[in-house]
């Protein structure tokens, strides 16, 4: 049976990864259409939204993890995978645990989780650091203090792309990073806004205008663009989710030798755990319904979360597979995860309605060197007070 | 002689405008009536309301005996000429004939008949085959006519269908107008605010002002004896000349005086009793005043000083300056005066016109 | 006299009848999709809509959050810079052109042509090949460094304080051609005799243009008016393409504000008193315009 | 003037029998050709000939390069050597998500799309333009206010709507859920398009027309439609473009398998796969403005003569 | 008396086509020169090219004895008046007025001067601080010339200035533009393509047709005496009747034969001498023909059928069937005849023009 799947993978590495998942969805003897929509998540929910409401559903639909489906599902458009979920026995193989919690509404389960995402990233060009005649950083403060070098050589401390969700992200992981678990907790879990806008936070502020400073004149949009820096050696760095894994990956290089991964910015052992699900809508037609059945098993089997994550360079939802050809920085990833050091990402506990306004906020500081840490923080406080 | 279109209590507003008011005409079967008027009187709304292109406001619109006042065009029995035209530009000549018929599914063999006669009577068979933009003024509003008449319809509506002539081509096609409702002898309704059309074409003619009909009468009548100032003023070119004075006994006769010069009123027929005192207005056409030789003997006449003078070939117009204004006067063409020089003219009451100054009627 | 035939004046609905159902889409977008619509995003616009729309009137507070936000002022104040200086430029540019065209000049159908094409792409197509031109690594401004002027500094799409202006450069791009159109129309339907009358009077053609000419034209200068300003409310994929808004939220626009709080937030209620605002913009400038338009002469 | 009047003079003693010529210049005014007139007009003309054209120039040129030497810098310096590659990708290769034939799907669906869209847009809003200009009748105004108002609220303000009025009628997601949806967006100028240029043929014809006894749709198709070339030309036009290059129905009205050409468009440009392959993303967007601008060219002239008819006189 | 304009050889090509040919035209100071023709004859054309708004193909032309063939037309010294007025419609009627004068940097006292005087002269007083859309066509056109006469120029040209006007209106302004000229005294060059126009205001008409000046003589001259067949049939209104016939010998004396009926050629007076057995056209105006009792006793009378008549008013006009072709008479409009009538009718062959067949100029 066809089966209409969108999703905004549209990547090198995404696209390698997702056709693992089609490769294996077809060998069932069904089939997979591919309904990508470039341009991130922000263009393509809205469409994927639309489509569900407009009584035009696809068969799947890839969501972050989180609260970005939650009304849908409460509008009583989303198909219920308790039963299949039971059958195979989810609950038991998913970890963390957090991540079927997510996909939990009143008890029922209606995504099928894909890969574990973490933010805390920091990617480095081992070539640009050697070019720059430093060694390469062990952790932000070496980064930010190797700055001045690599900007003498010629070279673009910190690549940012320009969409919102970059730098809102980079701040969230500055926050994690820098101001520990507790102050991460407090302000995003318990939208505490004395903490947002306690002396703190306005350290993590103070290292964001540095990264600001330090990201000035990387003019990408794209987060693979910036990413594409870094591994031509024209920037040193960037904060980026582990998915930039894949493109280093694409690009033939190698961890440790081309370049050098951070998680938790080489300053916390924690990291967040987000990522992508799908979500099925409920459909008519039989047919269908029962190949999202095999599509939601097929996506949680063993087989394929290997060979997608392995191509996506995220980490897999199940504890029980087995991913020894996994590079180094996914192994230092599924370190930090088996010890469940791995914190509930900022897509489940914000709304998306929130996040858009930390986006704009971060998007504006990060772009304009004349707000100050100050205002942004008072802003930034105030969001978090009214956030839901 | 049976009415033909009958208008009873027709009144017609354009949202808080009033153009026609409680106006009724009867218009006598073969009958060709000119509506005459200047410009905005109402007269294209008055024929656009007989054709039911306009919905009427109040009253009755009634066609052969046939209250037609909520009909449709088309079953009305009508026929309409446009100032315009208003050819089907992408059709043939015989397009354009034929399409109403066509419309009303007439069979094949009886339109060509009736394109066929229509193409005689108008002269136009040898255009049959050409576009409209390939045809000269005259030659359109001939196809236009025609298509009216392939239609074979009761009433004629024309409106001002030879303004957009010129003189030469306007002075033709009156004629054949005028052959062609001596031929066909339908009803015709005619709209138009040249004069000498009307003068020429009506069996009656309406003229309007302000959406009233003012005077309803045959051409001589309305020119000889108009009923008010406006009618007196209207008709007539250049313009009947006024003069604004009283009545006044001499000697037991009623004589009219305006700026000092005196005119006896002998010769004048009044319609209701003059008496001294009264302000009226005299109206005198300009051919009806004698210059100089033209002078009967014994006729009372006065000084006047050439102003200016207008041949015109046949014709000769002199400007005369008399009684504080200025007069024109018709000549022949051949008499000719140099300005300032002194004539002596004489008026003919006989078909002079008098009006009250107030109420603006003939007396 | 005998009266047959129908007497009565027949029921007005009637009357016409094709041309009403000929009219039934009109009438049905306008009033259902259009009037309907509008309303209900005002009324929905008061209540808390998230992801789906739901009655739960909250009174003004998405106003009050609207109005306080940093993005949507920055929105407003881009719009109106940007609707300004692209109704004063496109206004100024397009009669230029279509003056410069109105001299009888050789070749005017192929500078027609050059002019016009733009209009036939794409904001989207715009904004790609403004960005292309406008970047500076391989744009005008490396071009112009690579000549040996290194100080030359031409981004406007990266620096956040003029960046609406290289949006406005692209949108001018690519609608002053139907501009010119516009007026090129308008001055060839202007009586010759007028410029025969002021070249009689000795008038100079510069003068002539801006004191009789342009003042004759008000009525183009009008339409051309509402056509521009209604694609200036709606600016939208001319800066999704060129800079999504960026840097930061410098080139961000109420209608991006409206597409992304409505679909990306997910706060319906949000994006729709966004709609709500715009909407009563427009109605402030417009419906006295189409009352003088439409309602107030009547046409004969 | 002097050495003018001595040719002249010369000129004249040819035919000293005929002429009765006097002093002074004769015949046609001399007009230089690089009089300072015209220096100044195909100056200003050339210089903005130029800034309309240079990003056509950009894109076909980059189209035509390959990435290396794009890499190298100048965008406005010509291909050194040319090749098609791009296109071909951009056309037939280019890849988003799993999806690797590039424009080429789009462009049937586009074609797909905009046939119907096209006609039916035109159809609807010709035929009210009729009954507007010529079968007045209450309130019919009021509507066609309404319309105009609604011209300029912003699309994304009525896509919510939309999307639930056609999820009612069921259509949501197919090819007429997206014609009704262009036809809509595409009324309110249409309709005064043809509103006014109906209004401004002779009101007499239509008149004649019904005396003839033509009803309304006699009257539409074989009295006003014959006329109306310049108008339908230019209604055609606008639509063509708009539909064309409309991105957010397509987007979100339409599902994968009948994505537009716009869409894969954005799909193919947004989707980057390492670096950004500029000179794919040029051929993708000349290729997507192919239709449009081939559809300019050829009755660029008629949009001109339609523009003047329908638009100037309001 | 001094030639005022004076036209050498001009012509004039729009590209392939030649508009005018040839032309060679002498204005005196101080006349009214008409240009007559009937539409696309090239009159305005002319006109453009005197007022400097066409470039001539070849000639010269000189205003006051300076030859401004390359001239602009502001350094011309002419105003020109439109048939569209072509006023400024944004500018009041003073500033309509002032703006080419305030352009030419003329002192403020002197524009209002003018200004007051030109308001003056055409009693436009009280409209100075009204926009043109605010006035009638007659006061439009008086504002036109009115930008015309504040310029104080040497040679006035008006291209049709009163076509849009209606008949009233038209002859009032008519007369209005000659005393104008009799006031002024300026050079001035009318064009029109309205006889009347032409014969009542010209010191000379110049008859154009195809870009030729056909016959360049005073308004009596032209009518009484046209060169050729197109002049003649050209000047009124009715036109003249013509009669293709032969001149014959009976008893010595010449006769013009037509369908059969004999009319003596005693009266005329050739300028070329008459022959026997010549094709000729014969031409008598409407008004030269004389009905029953107007036929002077001894006067050779004919017979002929009434076929219809047209009552103007002040004249009838009748349309006779006589030798085979319909031939119109104008008589007094209190004398009708029925159609079918018989009526017995002279031509005054003093007034009658011949023409050769053939070469259609007069004998
Ligand atoms: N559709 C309309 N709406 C409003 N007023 C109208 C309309 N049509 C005509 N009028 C007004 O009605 C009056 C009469 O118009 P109508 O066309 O009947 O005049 P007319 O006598 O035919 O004039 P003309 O000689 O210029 O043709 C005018 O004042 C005109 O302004
Ligand atoms: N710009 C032009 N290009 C080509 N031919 C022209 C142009 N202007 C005028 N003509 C032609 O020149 C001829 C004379 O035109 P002109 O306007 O002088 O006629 P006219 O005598 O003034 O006619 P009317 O009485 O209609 O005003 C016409 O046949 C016309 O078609
Ligand atoms: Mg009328
Ligand atoms: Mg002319």
């Amino acid at each position: 049976t066809d089966l209409e799947v969108t999703h905004w993978w549209t990547s090198g590495g995404e696209a390698a990864a997702v056709k693992e998942l089609a490769k294996a969805f077809d060998a069932t003897g069904n089939k997979w259409v591919d309904g990508a929509i470039a341009g991130s998540g922000g263009t393509a929910r809205p469409i994927m939204i639309s489509r569900i409401t407009g009584g035009d559903p696809m068969g799947a639909t890839q969501f972050n993890h989180g609260r970005q489906a939650q009304e849908l599902v409460e509008a009583g458009l989303m198909r219920d995978l308790t039963d299949l979920a039971t059958k195979e026995k989810w609950k038991e193989v998913i970890k963390p645990a957090s991540l079927l919690d997510s996909c939990t509404i009143d008890g029922k389960i209606y995504c099928a989780p894909v890969n574990i995402h973490s933010w805390q990233w920091l990617w480095l060009s081992n070539e640009a650091f050697k070019k720059a005649g430093v060694d390469v950083p062990k952790n932000w403060n070496d980064f930010v203090a190797a700055a001045p070098a690599l900007k003498k050589a010629g070279i673009q401390p910190l690549a940012l792309g320009g969409q919102p969700w970059q730098a809102s992200g980079l701040f969230d992981t500055l926050a994690l990073s820098l101001g520990g678990k507790d102050l991460y907790m407090k302000v995003y879990k318990d939208k505490d806004a004395d903490a947002a806008g306690g002396a703190d936070m306005a350290k993590v502020f103070k290292a964001a205008a540095d990264a600001r400073d330090m990201a000035k004149g990387s003019n990408v949009q794209d987060w693979n663009q910036a990413t594409n820096l870094v591994i031509t050696g024209k920037a040193g760095g960037q904060i980026m989710g582990d998915w930039a894994q894949g493109e280093f990956q694409l690009a033939g290089q190698t961890a440790g030798k081309d370049y050098s991964c951070l998680p938790g910015l080489g300053l916390s052992d924690y990291i967040t755990t987000g990522g992508d699900a799908f979500y099925f809508p409920l459909l008519k037609d039989k047919e269908k319904a029962k190949a999202q059945e095999v599509l939601a098993s097929t996506i949680v089997s063993p087989k394929a979360q290997v060979a997608f994550n392995l191509k996506k360079g995220s980490l897999p939802i199940r504890g029980d597979v087995d991913l020894a050809s996994a590079n180094d920085c996914m192994k230092k990833g599924l370190a930090i995860v088996a010890k469940g050091n791995a914190l509930i990402s900022t897509d489940q506990l914000l709304s998306a309605d929130t996040q858009k306004q930390k986006e704009d906020l971060f998007s504006q500081f990060f772009a304009n060197p004349s707000m100050t840490a100050d205002a942004a923080q008072k802003r930034f406080a105030e969001i978090i007070s009214s956030a839901d | 002689m049976n009415t033909s279109v009958s208008i009873r209590d027709l009144s017609l507003n354009f949202g808080a405008v009033t153009v026609l008011k409680d106006l009724n005409l009867d218009i006598n079967d073969g009958e060709f009536l000119v509506l005459l008027g200047s410009s905005g009187c109402g007269k294209s709304t008055l024929l656009n309301c007989i054709a039911g292109l306009l919905d009427v406001s109040e009253g009755q619109i009634f066609i052969k005996g046939r209250n037609v006042t909520w009909e449709e065009p088309k079953d009305r029995g009508i026929g309409m000429v446009f100032q315009s035209y208003a050819l089907y530009p992408q059709m043939t000549v015989e397009k354009n004939l034929c399409f109403g018929l066509e419309v009303a599914k007439v069979p094949k063999a009886d339109i060509e008949k009736r394109v066929a006669r229509a193409a005689e009577i108008l002269q136009i068979g040898p255009l049959l085959k050409r576009k409209p933009a390939a045809l000269s003024g005259g030659q359109r509003q001939r196809v236009a006519i025609g298509r009216a008449l392939v239609r074979d319809v009761d009433v004629f509506l024309f409106d001002e269908p030879l303004s957009n002539l010129d003189a030469k081509l306007r002075s033709e096609l009156r004629v054949e107008i005028k052959r062609l409702h001596q031929s066909l002898k339908n009803t015709m309704i005619y709209v138009t605010h040249d004069q000498i059309e009307a003068l020429t074409l009506a069996d009656r003619i309406a003229i309007m002002k302000g959406g009233v009909i003012q005077q309803l009468a045959d051409p001589m009548t309305i020119y000889n004896r108009p009923k008010n100032l406006f009618v007196a003023g209207f008709i007539g070119s250049p313009s009947m000349n006024f003069f604004r004075g009283d009545v006044v006994e001499r000697g037991g006769r009623l004589v009219f005086i305006v700026g000092g010069q005196e005119f006896s009123l002998d010769g004048y027929t009044a319609e209701t009793p003059l008496a001294p005192g009264q302000k009226v207005v005299l109206g005198v056409r300009p051919e009806h005043i004698a210059v100089d030789g033209d002078i009967a003997p014994g006729q009372e006449a006065h000084e006047a000083v050439v102003d200016i003078e207008e041949p015109m070939g046949a014709d000769n117009l002199l400007w005369l300056k008399l009684a504080g204004q200025v007069i024109s006067v018709r000549i022949a063409g051949t008499r000719r005066y140099a300005p300032g020089s002194k004539v002596r003219l004489a008026f003919d009451m006989s078909v002079a016109s008098l009006f009250d100054a107030g109420t603006e009627e003939r007396i | 006299m005998a009266a047959t035939g129908r007497t009565g004046r027949p029921n007005q609905l009637f009357r016409n009848l094709n041309a009403k159902i000929a009219s039934i889409p009109m009438i049905l977008i306008a009033l259902v999709v259009f009037l309907g619509g509008s309303v209900w995003t005002v009324v929905y616009s008061f209540t808390n809509s998230k992801l789906l729309p739901r009655l739960n009137f909250v009174g003004l507070d998405q106003y009050d959050r609207l109005w306080a936000s940093a993005r949507w002022i920055v929105s407003i104040q881009n719009l109106a810079i940007y609707g300004i200086l692209s109704l004063i430029f496109s206004l100024v540019i397009g009669f230029v052109l279509a003056a410069l065209m109105d001299q009888k000049i050789r070749f005017e159908n192929v500078f027609r042509t050059i002019f016009l094409y733009p209009f036939a792409l794409s904001f989207i197509v715009t904004g790609l090949v403004w960005q292309w031109v406008l970047n500076p690594e391989f744009g005008i401004q490396s071009v112009v460094r690579s000549l040996g002027f290194t100080d030359f500094t031409f981004d406007p799409l990266y620096n956040p304080s003029i960046v609406i202006y290289g949006i406005l450069i692209a949108g001018l791009w690519q609608g002053t051609g139907l501009v010119m159109c516009l007026m090129l129309a308008g001055l060839r339907g202007i009586d010759e005799d007028i410029w025969k009358a002021a070249r009689v009077d000795g008038i100079p053609m510069w003068r002539t243009y801006l004191f009789i000419i342009i003042p004759m034209m008000r009525p183009v200068f009008i339409t051309t008016l509402v056509i521009i300003a209604s694609g200036i409310v709606k600016v939208y994929d001319l800066v999704v393409a060129q800079t999504s808004g960026g840097p930061g939220i410098a080139s961000e626009v109420p209608a991006k504000y409206v597409y992304d709080y409505m679909f990306q937030a997910q706060n319906l209620g949000q994006g729709f008193a966004a709609s709500t605002m715009m909407l009563l913009t427009v109605a402030i400038i417009i419906i006295p315009w189409a009352y003088l338009e439409f309602g107030g002469k009547k046409r004969g | 003037m002097a050495d003018h009047s001595a040719l002249n003079s010369v000129a004249a003693g040819l035919d000293p029998a005929k002429s009765r010529l006097g002093e002074g210049p004769s015949g046609r005014k001399p007009k230089p050709i690089l009089s300072r007139r015209n220096i100044i007009l195909y100056g200003l003309l050339f210089v903005a000939a130029a800034y309309y054209l240079l990003p056509l120039y950009v894109m076909v040129v980059t189209s035509l390069k390959g990435m290396p030497e794009i890499r190298m810098g100048n965008i406005f310096s010509p291909p050194m050597e040319i090749t098609f590659e791009p296109w071909v990708k951009a056309w037939a290769e280019a890849c988003t998500g799993l999806n690797c034939d590039g424009l080429s799907r789009g462009f049937w669906n586009s074609v797909r799309i905009l046939v119907p869209s096209v006609l039916v847009s035109i159809i609807i809003a010709s035929v009210s333009g009729y009954a507007l200009a010529n079968w007045k009748f209450k309130g019919a105004e009021l509507f066609f206010s309404i319309l105009v108002i609604g011209a300029f609220i912003p699309y994304q303000v009525m896509i919510y709507p939309i999307v639930i009025l056609l999820r009612e009628i069921g259509i949501y997601g197919t090819l007429t859920g997206l014609v009704i949806v262009h036809t809509i967006f595409g009324m309110p100028i249409l309709t005064l398009l043809f509103r006014n240029y109906f209004a401004s043929l002779p009101e007499e014809l239509f008149k004649a027309a019904r005396i003839d006894g033509a009803g309304f749709w006699q009257i539409y198709f074989r009295i006003m439609l014959p006329m109306s070339l310049p108008i339908f030309v230019v209604a055609m036009i606008l639509q063509v473009t708009g539909i064309w290059n409309d991105f957010l129905f397509g987007v979100v009205f339409t599902r994968p398998d009948t994505y537009p050409m716009t869409v894969q468009l954005n799909n193919i440009v947004n989707s980057v796969q390492g670096v950004k392959e500029y000179n794919v993303n040029m051929a993708a967007t000349i290729l997507t403005g192919a239709v449009p601008l081939i559809v300019y060219f050829i009755s660029g002239r008629l949009f001109v003569r339609g523009i003047a008819a329908g638009a100037v006189k309001g």
